[in-house]
């Protein structure tokens, strides 16, 4: 099955006429993504790569059912752009933007988490389940169908592990980032809550960084999942106090270093990987048994 | 964006949070002038926008005239915790009988700021936490309902407060939190909070920090992040649109997005090398923002070498190869390049970085690429 | 019975050490009304006319089990003074004061609607149930008990029409003035339906005056009542477009003009007195029947 | 307070809502540079806080210089709708294509902020809701929600619009919908919004009023009421904070409550008289307040009498008689004046009436202080 996307996910791409939007849209299109409708106000009517565009996110679910949406917008209309969603019934929400004001992702995830919408980022690279659909800006090449789900809290790195394990021959359920601003929408922990229900996943890979806690509150529910759980942790050499590009990846006082997330990982029984590359033979080794 | 206590202290005032009066001055001329302003006996207090600054001798007493016009000369201009003193605040000192601590943050599993409060100030709020919970209060707030002074009154009958000090104290974190939401904080803190022997309170201290992500719609604030910076290549950073951080090492690292580039530099360091610098390119590459990228880092005399290492998602791979092949040629770089470039149109990408005669790692991992970069510094 | 209020109600007085909220919850407890809390901030752990005073209502509520509100704030502060009571579980609040800026009137009248907290008024002199309590600002030697509901877009004009009833003979249920700001906690049709309820009620007196639309849409509602309703409206020789006291009362185009209304009342059954005293001889008409 | 329209268009402008090109004037010698800074054609326009002033004249088109000078001076202290026009709005003429109504005002009866949008614009909202209710969709909000662009485009699409029209009258009336939120307006309108031949929006005429009752935190408008209003007894009323209403009558009226003084000036209409005035106190009576609204009413050279009629619920009764005795013996007054007062401490306050020579009705019969009132009107 994988978690939360799949070949019947019903995709409106909020921004579809803009620069990324519209490359994005196509890539998503040629891996297979049913892109039902893309929304700019203003350009209702016309039609791109042959998706019917609307002026409202509104319009575009009641003609063509899209269940699920992903944000080309620019950062300072990210806030609206998912209250739009959400009010138009859309149940997913990828919201790629970068750079959103945290007190806008803060704004957006109340409203959304308060009428059970999900939502994925900001500054995310998006959900992929490999074989069945793509709503994300991932390259596509790196993936293949499997049986290891990944959440990662960065998008190139998990680009990268993913494309280590398909080399190897290891495919995925469902790969996707939560994001790396300090406010994210749907959380480690709660993605790891899905992948624990998921029949198609039968190991868990986090590629976590510096920053936050979500390592160390994902470690509390791991003590009560029934799947293996691997990990790598970037940022050993990071300094503490500045922020490694973006505002999730700093070190504050003794919060977020590696060695804690590290520590509280293994104390739940993640085997943690030096490298990323050497998640791989970890993760050989756990298929074998 | 950290403000400046004399800053934050600015918005406070506007806000109608009472501060100590005082008065900021920028060159040696004005300190005799804003001395008598504000009457002895003073603190004198140097502006850099870290932590740690008294420990650092970044604030001192003064007694009289003569003393306050020497201690305000020592530390303009001076160097503190790696930042320049451009600004002294005098300020008039206070009879404290006691610090309390106010501050509003984020807290980031919630999602939603959190309003504390403790009676314990003058300690940083981690230590308040690890040595005197008892003392401390926090409350989340839900954004779209906001934070009520009768909210601020319930905490503080909490902690005991009673009388005229729980109107004032309430009143102020109120404002605090106003002070929070208007100009797009992610820390707005008043420690101490100053209560005086006759019962008033003052913000004895300032800090505000600024979402840099929302800078764009505080323009009051006018603040340029780059004039901010002392580092000549953070600042330059900042103009290009990327992210830099010094490291002492010398090897270059340009990186797009920050987990795969913190892991490069780890990965760097696990192979015996050691990186100057963190760079990460977020996702809006451009040929010309590759180009300002390599500019920036070839500039430091240090480098022995530049690795980078992109992903194309949703940055074009031929357009980042092309500002690379550009830069290379046009800055005629003379230490080795190492590119690893992976995703949409890769192919393209590569042919064009060795038609310019840049070596390229077409392995997906990141280690195959450190080990060659290691080789070829070895080698050179 | 009576409506809203009775002898049980446990009244928490905010704003009790100011000039005004000192000297009116003496005259309720002169009445007899339960006032059993106060609230000032900084003024906690003090008495006044031997009712305890606390910093905040949830303390007042807590520790008294006051159920009522009744503010006595300056009007900026009604706002945040609304929205601490429906915080604090009180479940009506009788907002005294006038001149509250319109948007806070609808932003603590919505607050509270959310969390089913009745609000009356503001700019209401209070609600009475003569002989059982009084939670307002009326002079109490006006009303007596009986069987007569009275609801008015007034105060003063309440008094005087309470006045000849009673000087008549004729008590009332339970009297209350709705406020007369354009924005009101609880509508003229609201107060309607609960004397609709009320076994203690016989008849309803309305007294309206011009501006809005609350009589013409409160003679929908009385058109399926069963009790008789009779009623004055204030107005008939003000000018179009001057604000006659209030902000509720302006006549601003063809709507809230006296003929509207009591043409509106008459079609609903209503029997229109065309002078405040004329009430007394209609309502013991009705009574003799 | 209703502000003129150039105030408005000032905000408007303040939050990117576009408006025309054009330039206020105060004084005649203003007008020829106005005219050169703004260009021709212009359209010339009183300034009065009033609707209908193109049917009254207040609205000319000048097409030269001489003709934009003769209408501006013309306009220029006339009288419109008993408003003194003190400004003139000198605005370039714009090729309007079509004529739109936007609006933000109160839904009494929801208690809650409507947002109202019709494509036919230039009549009034309760005139398009009667001829054309299809060209008008409105929309209520919840305050602690807001409005949203989003929401403003739907209510486009509803109506038909497309294209950059729809993202353009969208854009505006969410900004609307903020200036009527930042100003604690009651009405904010812009009415018409002009599309112009090649498809520019423009705020050809702005309405806003502010809540009164919110002017004391609405500072940055800078508005004094008193300043405002023609009538010198409106502006008195203001200061001594009282509501006062000039009606055509000669019998002044002072109650306390709105609905109490209508029903009294209903009442002396049903027994032949008329009254001068409406003055209601609100429930603030203090002895000075009730000393200074006698001393406005009987500035007024039509009184022939006056009658108080008042309820002392949160009013004090005996100040208020203080207030009424004061007056009477320091005013020297000559008409009649009659009293009907009750609540707490009547006994007390008729007392002090009838000591200092002020007739007083102790019924609680306002029909029979009327009656009263006329006899002795009639014997004077």
């Amino acid at each position: 099955m994988g978690i939360l996307v799949d070949e019947n996910t019903k995709v409106v791409v909020q921004g579809i006429t803009g620069r990324v939007g519209s490359i994005q849209a196509k890539l998503m299109l040629d891996y297979g993504t049913k892109i039902v409708a893309g929304v700019t106000p203003g350009k209702g009517g016309t039609f791109i790569h042959n998706v019917p565009v609307y002026d409202t996110v509104e319009e575009a679910v009641a003609k063509t059912g899209a269940d699920t949406s992903i944000l080309f917008v620019p950062a300072a209309f990210a806030k609206d752009a998912v209250i739009e969603a959400v009010d138009a019934g859309i149940k997913l929400i990828v919201a790629i933007p970068e750079h959103v004001p945290v007190h806008d992702t803060m704004r957006m995830i109340e409203y959304a988490k308060r009428r059970n919408v999900k939502i994925i980022g900001p500054t995310t690279p998006g959900v992929i389940s490999p074989g069945k659909t793509k709503i994300g800006i991932m390259p596509a090449s790196v993936f293949s169908e499997g049986s290891v789900g990944i959440v990662s809290r960065s998008g190139t790195l998990l680009y990268e592990i993913a494309g280590n394990l398909s080399l190897a021959g290891i495919g995925q359920s469902t790969c996707l980032g939560i994001g790396g601003d300090p406010v994210v929408g749907t959380s480690l922990t709660e993605v790891l809550q899905m992948f624990q229900e998921d029949d198609q996943t039968k190991a868990v890979v986090i590629v976590g960084e510096i920053g936050g806690v979500q390592e160390e509150e994902a470690a509390h529910f791991i003590k009560q999942m029934n799947k293996p759980v691997v990990a790598y942790i970037a940022g050993r050499s990071a300094p503490p106090g500045q922020r490694m590009g973006h505002a999730g990846a700093i070190i504050l006082g003794e919060r977020g270093t590696v060695e804690s997330k590290i520590n509280a990982l293994r104390e739940a029984g993640v085997k943690v990987a030096n490298r990323p590359a050497d998640i791989v033979g970890i993760v050989e080794d756990i298929i074998k048994k | 964006m950290r403000l400046l206590e004399y800053e934050a202290k600015e918005l406070f005032r506007n806000f109608g949070i009472p501060v100590p009066n005082g008065a900021v001055v920028k060159s040696p001329a004005e300190i005799a002038l804003a001395i008598e302003r504000v009457g002895l006996p003073l603190v004198v207090k140097a502006q850099v926008p870290v932590g740690g600054r008294g420990k650092a001798g970044g604030i001192k007493l003064a007694y009289s005239f003569e003393e306050a016009v020497r201690e305000a000369e020592n530390l303009l201009y001076s160097s503190l915790k790696g930042h320049t003193v451009r600004y002294v605040l005098l300020e008039k000192q206070l009879k404290i009988a006691k610090e309390y601590y106010l501050g509003v943050t984020i807290d980031q599993s919630a999602g939603k700021p959190v309003v504390m409060l403790s009676t314990e100030g003058g300690m940083d709020v981690e230590e308040i936490a690890k040595k005197k919970p008892e003392s401390l209060i926090s409350k989340r707030v839900e954004m779209s309902r906001g934070f009520y002074e009768f909210e601020a009154r319930g905490m503080c009958k909490q902690l005991g407060l009673e009388g005229s000090l729980l109107v004032k104290v309430s009143e102020t974190l109120r404002k605090l939190y106003e002070v929070f939401i208007k100009y797009d904080a992610i820390i707005a803190e008043i420690n101490p909070l100053a209560i005086t022997e006759n019962g008033e309170v003052f913000a004895a201290d300032a800090k505000i920090e600024i979402d840099d992500d929302a800078l764009f719609r505080q323009t009051s604030l006018n603040i340029k992040p780059e004039e901010r910076v002392e580092d000549p290549l953070k600042a330059e950073a900042i103009k290009i649109g990327v992210t830099y951080v010094r490291l002492d090492g010398d090897i270059g690292v340009i990186g797009s997005g920050a987990g795969l580039t913190m892991a490069t530099i780890d990965i760097i360091n696990d192979f015996g090398g050691k990186a100057s610098n963190f760079l990460e390119t977020g996702g809006g590459i451009t040929e010309q923002l590759m180009y300002n990228a390599v500019k920036l880092l070839v500039k430091d005399e240090r480098l022995k070498a530049l690795f980078i290492n992109l992903y194309g998602g949703i940055n074009p791979m031929v357009q980042a190869a092309n500002g690379i092949a550009k830069a290379y040629r046009e800055l005629k770089v003379t230490i080795p390049i190492l590119v690893k470039l992976v995703g949409n149109e890769q192919e393209k990408a590569w042919e064009i970085l060795e038609n310019a005669g840049i070596p390229v790692i077409k392995s997906i991992r990141t280690e195959d690429a450190v080990e060659r970069l290691m080789k070829i510094i070895e080698g050179f």
